[in-house]
């Protein structure tokens, strides 16, 4: 009969206090490989398309003729295929994440200039 | 008469806020037990206050009648134990209560609902013998019913209760719905049969359902408070202490136990309300 | 004429005259008249002798004795020539030993022994004419209503709704003559003559199942008369008087104890505790009135009335704790029993014997709180369980079954008939109601006179009375979906006696601080000697009357909220797979699936085949102990 | 159609030059009507089944996937949609998941299934996802 | 059945992390019958081989299920390998085995962790998901992803795990046994525990072995057998036996998976101790061509992954048989005669993945 | 004043995901995230939440399903849609089986993107829903005095 067998753990938490990282006040560090979000150095861009091709999800959408690079948001899977596919290397993985949002989200880049919903970065 | 009355609504108005008081704390101590922050103290008056703000639904006409007719019981019971009045009808009003409140599961005639019935009837009926034998061993030990004859004795009541008592702290884990007696609902939801009884109620019904709880944890905690209080005012700080401890046993049990089946439930409490009850009562009956 | 003399005689009357009737409509136009006239004398005679009682002889008792003699024989011949015929010789010889007995006694030793008071009326045969008349006509009155379907649904039974009726009323005298009779002889011819009315009633539908349990209730039954009539002997040997009260006026003492003790076996058989309660399970073949009134209102209280007359000899005798021993167990056991049943009847009959057994338990404790105790359990459980029997019978009628898991559709068949019902219910088990104050003082009662193991046994068998009543209860009030409504009768004869009832419950619980004063009160000073007082305080009662009145309250007052509150209704929790209509879900193979709601019976916890066995061992073994107690003169 | 039916019972074992991790992968080709025997054989010789796979190109192609202890083979045969193929739920009790399964996305013909779930294994928008190009056509 | 309480249990559940129906058939608390319905996770997802090249596809077959993504990862590119006759570096097979290890262990304390909610021991699931998250935090720092690492790759795998991380690995796994063997304990030895798992769902080796059990399940009813003893990846370089219970209850079932973890935080040990320098992965060129059957110990029991291919971009067919799928019909066994208060802990006892099973 | 803001209770339903999602909406139970900090509390009971969150995409079988336990909520309520499958159908959206996001079925408030999302963005997601809440029962309120 081995009752109360938690015993010894749970006052242990009683006095050590909350594991809890209190997150929107402080924030747990993130790693250096964390996969967070896709961004581009436009300026190294050459509109190659290979992301495109190569994105399991079509969440990229390039296009040569405007020079943009574009990314939704909701559809990216942060799988890092097109980090590895880029001949240029000017995509990064981030270690930020995209945070949630209330509709679609689509990041443009065209060259050199960045827009789109400033909340949603 | 005036005071009378009085008093009567100081208890309707404070003995919730003290039951919410401690549920809030019980969950913070819980959450701690468990390495976690936890909610805010008064995090169980926001969740009531914020069931009070939602959009009333129901799944009939009849569904919503028992809790609130239980809570009227229940608050009964609660006026009845703190004015010093009959333990025993106290318990019987108690009892109306909880039927009430198992009834509201039947009527909603759905399947998780009933089960919760069938549970928590089970339960009653596991802890109810044990309740009634308590007011029995008071009797003996102070010979009246009468809680206020019973907390201005000579001598604290557990000295010649101790297996009463101890058998009261067991069942208080039914009354108080903690695990491992937590068969037919508790507090977080994650359990076979969905909330038990209370799957069917929301909004103002599930908060009338949360402060009835707070109130039962008033009456749970009362009993074990005259246990300790004799003529001695200075007992009454130490009564009050008692029945903190407990609380917070019943807590580290909470926390230290897996959900248990409705067999064991029942032959546990039949036989420790067999022996530490009977025991007890068979001694005393011999010293009269 | 003394007004006793028709209560007794009119209701015979009634049943001949029944018994020729053979148009429907007169006769039942009769039984409704004869019903009536039963109630008014009843009540006349309740007013007439209340206050002051009554006790005399009459003044041709040699004829009746000689009467009551032939009839005797010719009952036995009867009963013999039945027993013979059904190869159930038991009861043959039951019935020959026992009349055997009676008459050698009347023949050689009653012989110069006088008797002062052959009939008393005192308090306790006021409330015991009151039940038996009032509940009786009321019960008579709905048997008309309820014969007028029986044989439609049960086409295959012969149809003899005059024998029925007829012996319904012969029962009816009956009982009257057994709670006045001072005289034993008498007490215990009218003992007799409820034992045959049972039989017959039992064995009224003739089916096998029915034979079969109507010849185990006579051959208890006339087991238990055996004891009686060995009773008599002894008592008219010994003490040269055949008065009840005599008897119950004398000291304790080893030799007085033994008839006690058999007048105490008797009682026991008819009131079917352990070890011979398997005959009122049996007898729940009968058709529902019989079971309302022999079975659980009227005749089976003849037994614990018994013991209620010798409770002052008992207390804590060696008899008494026998006694009180087998209440207890009878209490604790048929209260579990009861959860692992399905059938309404079969449950009622188990808390009829738990409850018959608590009042066992209250009588033979023996001081004035737990008579005062018993007393009201009686007055209660008469009017609670056969509200509860009648309004059984007409769920009968209404949704065709017995069994309480398809009661749930009730609240959509007829919402008076589950209101009654949620009524009798809570008169059998929650405060404030009746049963439970009684419940209460009983326990107090047995606290204050020490009885440790009856206030445990009360205890545990409370808790388990809780968990059936409550279950079924809850099937009244669950509103299952009933797609169409189902046509259905509820005659007026049916319902007004149910109504009646019902208003009876509400109405005693409110009443009992009266009785208490002006019957209770009176009659335990008058046994004891010492002042009764009321075991409740005024507070307490006050506190109760409150909450009756909120249990009356409270519902009408939700009528404007509900009104004022219109809500949204939802779909119930169906785990996600509700196909829309609260009663299927879509199953395993995609097809819609009914959704069943069963309570728990908990078969392998408290079934009969659990119990009953060491039940009856362990009763018998009781008994015996107090067989060589006696025998061996240890007795105190 | 037809051609996949090879008319040829033989064991055909590759060996694979993977340093590390070789896995046998025997194959052995049967015709539809020997299923049962074939399977009978393997179950008293103590295999357990470990997966029936449904391959659509050529015919669909049926392996039953068999183990005993880290022995693994698979018998293989190929069929239509019309042809009736005989469950082998008899011999081993759970092959009914992956029975309905296969006759649910394939369309392959199985009948006898011990529990057959009459294609409501899933609720799906199309009939037979896996051989909808074959009714394209 | 006029006696009977029918039930739909699921798919929304409280106890279910996943949806799952069964039509419960109650006599007062005990299952007389259950009926399951599955198919509410079923996505197709075999059949995106022929709209996702084969390697786009390893991001597919990684999410199959969430909880052994890397074991379908690996499994899915064994078998790539298999047919295209790669070898991969030893490192890389190293690294593999670390990763299926760490898997192992997350799913494991995971699984852990729902069971203890499952029989109302809420304490005993935060702590153990407290102790999972450091697991989790290590995949994070050698992936990049919490649970979808993303890392295996058809000839190898993406990232290589530096020799100062690996020491850390070592190092937070040493603390960690202590802290398991604490929480571990309770499992064992707590008597409420016990009351609720031993002799619960008892599968008997003959049960078992008829029902086509796997993984855990079979290993608690003493069927002696694991896939990696059969060396795929860097197994047959590190020592272990296969661990088996007899008892083949809920208790033993819970056992077999807590040496499990005990054993995996071993065998990574022993991997990190002799893991080879070198590159990680090779360059792969070609489309594959032919067929492949390969079979993988998961957590949850063996997987099966076959895959057909005739030369294109686009595979002809892939195909899983995930443990759960093989473990449904022992749980249907179980289920029978129980009481409802172990359904949810006879439905976890497998260790169900339906998301696997359904795909 | 509001409560909802102060106790927010969650339903949490996996529609079709892979798994990802649902462990990490449990994970940010658990103490290292401890959601119950803000209130929330998982009740799995769709007549006591105020947000569902859903996770994975929908399809044919769970359609309805999704549906019934919407309806079976009281208002207030908002839906919370978690991982990329959630929002979008993610990689499985060509699938034949898989109609897409949850969008295709309910109005959804939050979109939470991430494959698997991270405890974090649940929080994130969560508390992002408790403005809309808010607003909900303002709306709400001023029906019922109107």
């Amino acid at each position: 009969m081995a009752i109360l067998s938690m015993s010894k753990t749970l006052f242990k938490s009683l006095v050590h206090g909350p594991y809890t990282v209190l997150y929107p006040v402080k924030k747990k560090e993130t790693y250096e490989r964390t996969r967070g979000r896709v961004e581009i150095n436009i300026s190294q861009c050459i509109y190659c398309g290979l992301c495109q091709r190569r994105c399991p999800t079509g969440a990229i959408q390039v296009n040569r003729g405007n020079t943009t690079w574009s990314i939704d948001r909701l559809k990216c899977i942060q799988c890092n295929y097109c980090n590895e596919v880029c001949p240029k290397k000017c995509l990064r993985m981030n270690n930020e994440y995209t945070s949630p949002s209330f509709g679609s989200v689509r990041d443009d880049y065209t060259n050199a200039r960045v827009s789109g919903d400033k909340e949603n970065n | 008469m005036f005071t009378f009355i009085l008093r009567i609504i100081g208890i309707i108005i404070l003995a919730p806020l003290a039951g919410g008081m401690l549920t809030g704390m019980d969950r913070v101590i819980t959450a701690r037990m468990q390495g976690r922050q936890g909610p805010p103290v008064l995090q169980p008056f926001y969740d009531v206050l914020k069931l009070l703000q939602k959009e009333p639904i129901e799944v009939n006409l009849m569904h919503r009648f028992y809790v609130y007719i239980a809570l009227i019981f229940v608050i009964f019971t609660t006026v009845i134990m703190l004015t010093g009045g009959d333990i025993l009808l106290a318990i019987f009003a108690l009892t109306l209560g909880s039927i009430f409140f198992v009834l509201g599961g039947y009527a909603s005639n759905s399947p998780y609902s009933l089960v919760g019935s069938e549970r928590e009837l089970l339960q009653m009926m596991a802890y109810e013998p044990m309740v009634l034998l308590t007011g029995i061993g008071l009797y003996y030990a102070d010979n009246s019913f009468f809680i206020k004859d019973i907390v201005s004795a000579q001598a604290p009541a557990i000295l010649s209760l101790p297996g009463i008592f101890l058998g009261l702290l067991f069942i208080l884990t039914f009354k108080l719905r903690k695990s491992p007696f937590d068969l037919s609902m508790c507090h977080h939801g994650h359990q076979e049969i969905v909330q038990g009884i209370t799957t069917e109620y929301s909004g103002r019904d599930l908060a009338v359902i949360e402060i009835t709880h707070w109130y039962e944890t008033v009456i749970a905690l009362t009993l074990v408070f005259v246990f300790f209080a004799t003529k001695a005012p200075v007992s009454y700080v130490f009564a009050v202490l008692a029945c903190l401890l407990a609380y917070f046993l019943e807590i580290v049990i909470d926390n230290g136990f897996a959900r248990v089946k409705w067999q064991l439930a029942l032959d546990s409490s039949w036989i420790i309300t067999g022996v530490l009850g009977t025991v007890n009562l068979i001694i005393l009956s011999f010293f009269r | 004429m003394n007004i006793i003399y028709a209560l007794i005689l009119f209701p015979l009357a009634a049943a001949i005259v029944i018994f020729f009737v053979r148009n429907d409509s007169i006769r039942n136009a009769v039984v409704k008249v004869s019903a009536f006239v039963v109630a008014v004398l009843t009540l006349c005679v309740f007013a007439w002798y209340f206050q002051n009682g009554i006790s005399f002889t009459p003044a041709n008792g040699e004829i009746i004795d000689i009467v009551i003699m032939v009839i005797e024989v010719l009952v036995a011949a009867y009963l013999i020539i039945a027993g013979l015929k059904n190869k159930k010789y038991i009861v043959s010889v039951f019935s020959v030993i026992q009349t055997t007995l009676i008459l050698w006694f009347e023949l050689t030793g009653k012989q110069g022994i006088e008797v002062e008071n052959s009939i008393i009326f005192d308090k306790l045969t006021a409330i015991m004419v009151l039940i038996a008349g009032v509940i009786g006509s009321l019960i008579c009155l709905y048997a008309v209503g309820y014969m007028k379907w029986y044989h439609k649904q049960h086409k295959n039974y012969k149809e003899r709704k005059y024998f029925f009726l007829a012996v319904l009323f012969l029962f009816l005298s009956a009982m009257f003559g057994l709670v006045l009779s001072n005289d034993l002889t008498w007490l215990y011819f009218c003992w007799e003559i409820t034992t045959l009315c049972s039989y017959l009633l039992i064995g009224y539908t003739k089916t096998e199942e029915a034979k079969n349990n109507s010849f185990l209730a006579l051959a208890i039954n006339l087991g238990g008369g055996i004891a009686f009539a060995a009773a008599i002997v002894f008592i008219g040997i010994n003490f040269k008087t055949l008065e009840l009260s005599d008897l119950i006026a004398m000291k304790r003492s080893a030799t007085v104890l033994i008839p006690v003790f058999l007048l105490s076996v008797a009682a026991l058989t008819k009131s079917a505790q352990f070890p011979f309660s398997s005959w009122l399970l049996g007898a729940m073949v009968a058709p529902t009135p019989s079971s309302a009134l022999l079975h659980s209102a009227t005749m089976v209280k003849a037994g614990v009335y018994l013991i209620i007359r010798l409770a002052p000899l008992l207390g804590l005798s060696t008899v008494g704790i026998i006694v009180t021993t087998i209440g207890c167990i009878t209490f604790l056991i048929c209260s579990l029993i009861a959860i692992s049943q399905t059938d309404a009847k079969k449950i009622l009959a188990y808390s009829t014997l738990a409850n018959l057994g608590l009042i066992v338990i209250c009588a033979s404790v023996g001081t004035q709180e737990s008579i005062w105790a018993a007393i009201l359990l009686v007055i209660f459980h008469a009017v609670s369980k056969s509200l509860l029997f009648l309004s059984v019978g007409s769920i009968e009628h209404q949704i065709g079954s017995r069994s309480v898991e398809d009661m749930d559709i009730l609240l959509h068949v007829s919402r008076r008939l589950s209101l009654y019902m949620i009524i009798g219910m809570a008169g059998m088990f929650l405060a404030p109601f009746g049963m439970l104050i009684s419940k209460w003082v009983a326990m107090k009662a047995f606290i204050d006179s020490n009885h440790i193991l009856a206030v445990i046994v009360i205890a545990y068998g409370s808790a388990a009375t809780l968990f059936y009543w409550t279950k079924w209860m809850g099937k009244l009030v669950s509103n299952a979906n009933v797609k169409k409504q189902r046509k259905h009768t509820f005659f007026a004869e049916e319902e007004i006696p149910i109504f009646i009832h019902t208003v009876l419950v509400v109405l005693s619980c409110f009443g009992f601080p009266l009785i208490s004063k002006y019957a209770l009160v009176p009659f335990l000073t008058d046994l004891y000697g010492a002042d009764a007082i009321i075991p409740i305080g005024t507070s307490d009662v006050k506190i109760m009357i409150v909450m009756l009145g909120m249990l009356l309250i409270i519902p009408i007052g939700f009528i404007p909220i509900y009104k004022q509150d219109k809500r949204r209704i939802v779909p119930i929790y169906m785990a996600g797979e509700n196909t829309g209509d609260n009663e299927t879900f879509y199953g395993g193979n995609g097809e819609k699936r009914k959704v069943e709601l069963r309570n728990w019976y908990l078969e392998s916890y408290f079934g009969t085949k659990r119990f009953s066995f060491w039940c009856n061992v362990i009763s018998i073994c009781v008994l015996c102990v107090g067989v060589i107690v006696l025998i061996g003169g240890f007795a105190k | 159609m037809i051609i996949g039916t090879c008319f040829f019972v033989s064991l055909i074992s590759y060996r694979k030059k993977v340093v590390y991790y070789i896995m046998e992968q025997q194959i052995k080709m049967i015709l539809p009507n020997e299923l049962l025997t074939e399977t009978l054989r393997l179950k008293n010789e103590g295999y357990r089944l470990v997966a029936i796979t449904c391959t659509n190109k050529n015919g669909l192609e049926l392996s039953y996937s068999f183990d005993k202890e880290y022995n693994f083979l698979n018998l293989r045969f190929v069929t239509d949609t019309k042809t009736e193929i005989d469950s082998i739920s008899n011999i081993y009790s759970y092959a009914f998941l992956y029975e309905n399964e296969i006759k649910e996305l394939f369309g392959v013909h199985i009948v006898n299934i011990v529990i057959d779930f009459n294609n409501n294994l899933y609720k799906i928008p199309v009939k037979t996802p896996f051989n909808m190009k074959k009714e394209e056509e | 059945m006029g006696n009977r309480t029918v039930i739909p249990f699921g798919p929304q559940h409280p106890v279910l992390p996943e949806p799952i129906h069964l039509d419960l058939m109650l006599e007062d608390e005990r299952v007389v019958e259950a009926i399951p319905r599955i198919g509410y996770i079923h996505r197709g997802l075999e059949k995106l081989v022929e709209k996702k090249d084969f390697q786009q596809y390893t991001y597919v077959a990684e999410r199959i299920c969430g909880i052994c993504s890397f074991m379908h990862g690996m499994g899915y590119c064994m078998t790539i390998e298999s047919i295209m006759d790669i070898k991969i570096p030893e490192r890389a097979e190293f690294l593999r085995t670390i990763w299926a290890e760490l898997s192992r262990m997350h799913s494991h304390l995971l699984w852990l962790g729902l069971s203890a909610d499952a029989f109302g021991f809420e304490s005993l699931h935060m702590h153990t998901w407290r102790l999972r998250e450091q697991v989790l935090d290590i995949f994070e720092e050698t992936t990049g992803g919490r649970v979808i690492f993303s890392v295996c790759e058809i000839g190898g795998v993406r990232k290589d795990i530096s020799p100062e991380t690996l020491d850390k690995i070592d190092r937070i796994l040493t603390d960690m046994e202590k802290e398991l063997k604490e929480i571990t304990h309770v499992f064992l030895s707590d008597s409420s525990v016990k009351y609720r798992t031993k002799g619960i769902g008892v599968l008997s080796k003959q049960a078992a072995f008829d029902l086509g059990a796997v993984g855990p399940m079979a290993k608690a009813s003493g069927i002696k057998r694991d896939l990696r003893t059969q060396g795929y990846a860097a197994y047959g370089k590190l020592k272990f036996e296969p661990i088996i219970e007899t008892d083949g209850d809920s208790y033993a079932r819970t056992s077999v998976r807590i040496k499990e973890v005990f054993q995996a935080v071993d065998l990574i040990k022993q991997a990190i101790a002799i893991i080879p320098e070198g590159g990680i992965n090779v360059k792969v060129t070609g489309n594959p061509n032919g067929e492949y059957f390969t079979r993988v110990e998961q957590p949850r029991g063996s997987a099966m992954y076959y895959v057909k291919a005739s030369g294109s971009k686009f595979l002809d067919r892939f195909r899983v048989r995930t443990p759960t799928f093989a473990n449904v019909p022992a749980l249907l066994e179980t289920l029978k005669g129980c009481s409802l208060a172990d359904v949810p802990i006879l439905i976890l006892t497998i260790d169900p993945c339906i998301s696997c099973t359904e795909r | 004043m509001n409560f909802i803001k102060k106790s927010p209770w969650i339903l949490h339903y996996d529609g079709s995901s892979c798994n990802g999602c649902d462990i990490e909406v449990l994970a940010s139970l658990t103490p290292l995230y401890d959601v119950e900090r803000f209130g929330i509390i998982n009740t799995g009971n769709p007549k006591h939440a105020d947000i569902l969150l859903i996770t994975g995409s929908v399809n044919e079988q769970n359609i309805p399903v999704v549906k019934q336990l919407y309806e079976q909520m009281a208002e207030p309520k908002a839906v919370v849609a978690v991982g990329i499958c959630a929002t979008s159908g993610g990689i499985f959206a060509e699938c034949y089986n898989v109609v897409g996001g949850v969008d295709k079925v309910l109005s959804v408030d939050v979109y939470v993107p991430g494959c698997a999302a991270r405890p974090e963005a649940v929080i994130d997601g969560v508390v992002k829903a408790l403005g809309i809440l808010e607003q909900k029962q303002k709306r709400m309120r001023k029906r019922k005095y109107r």
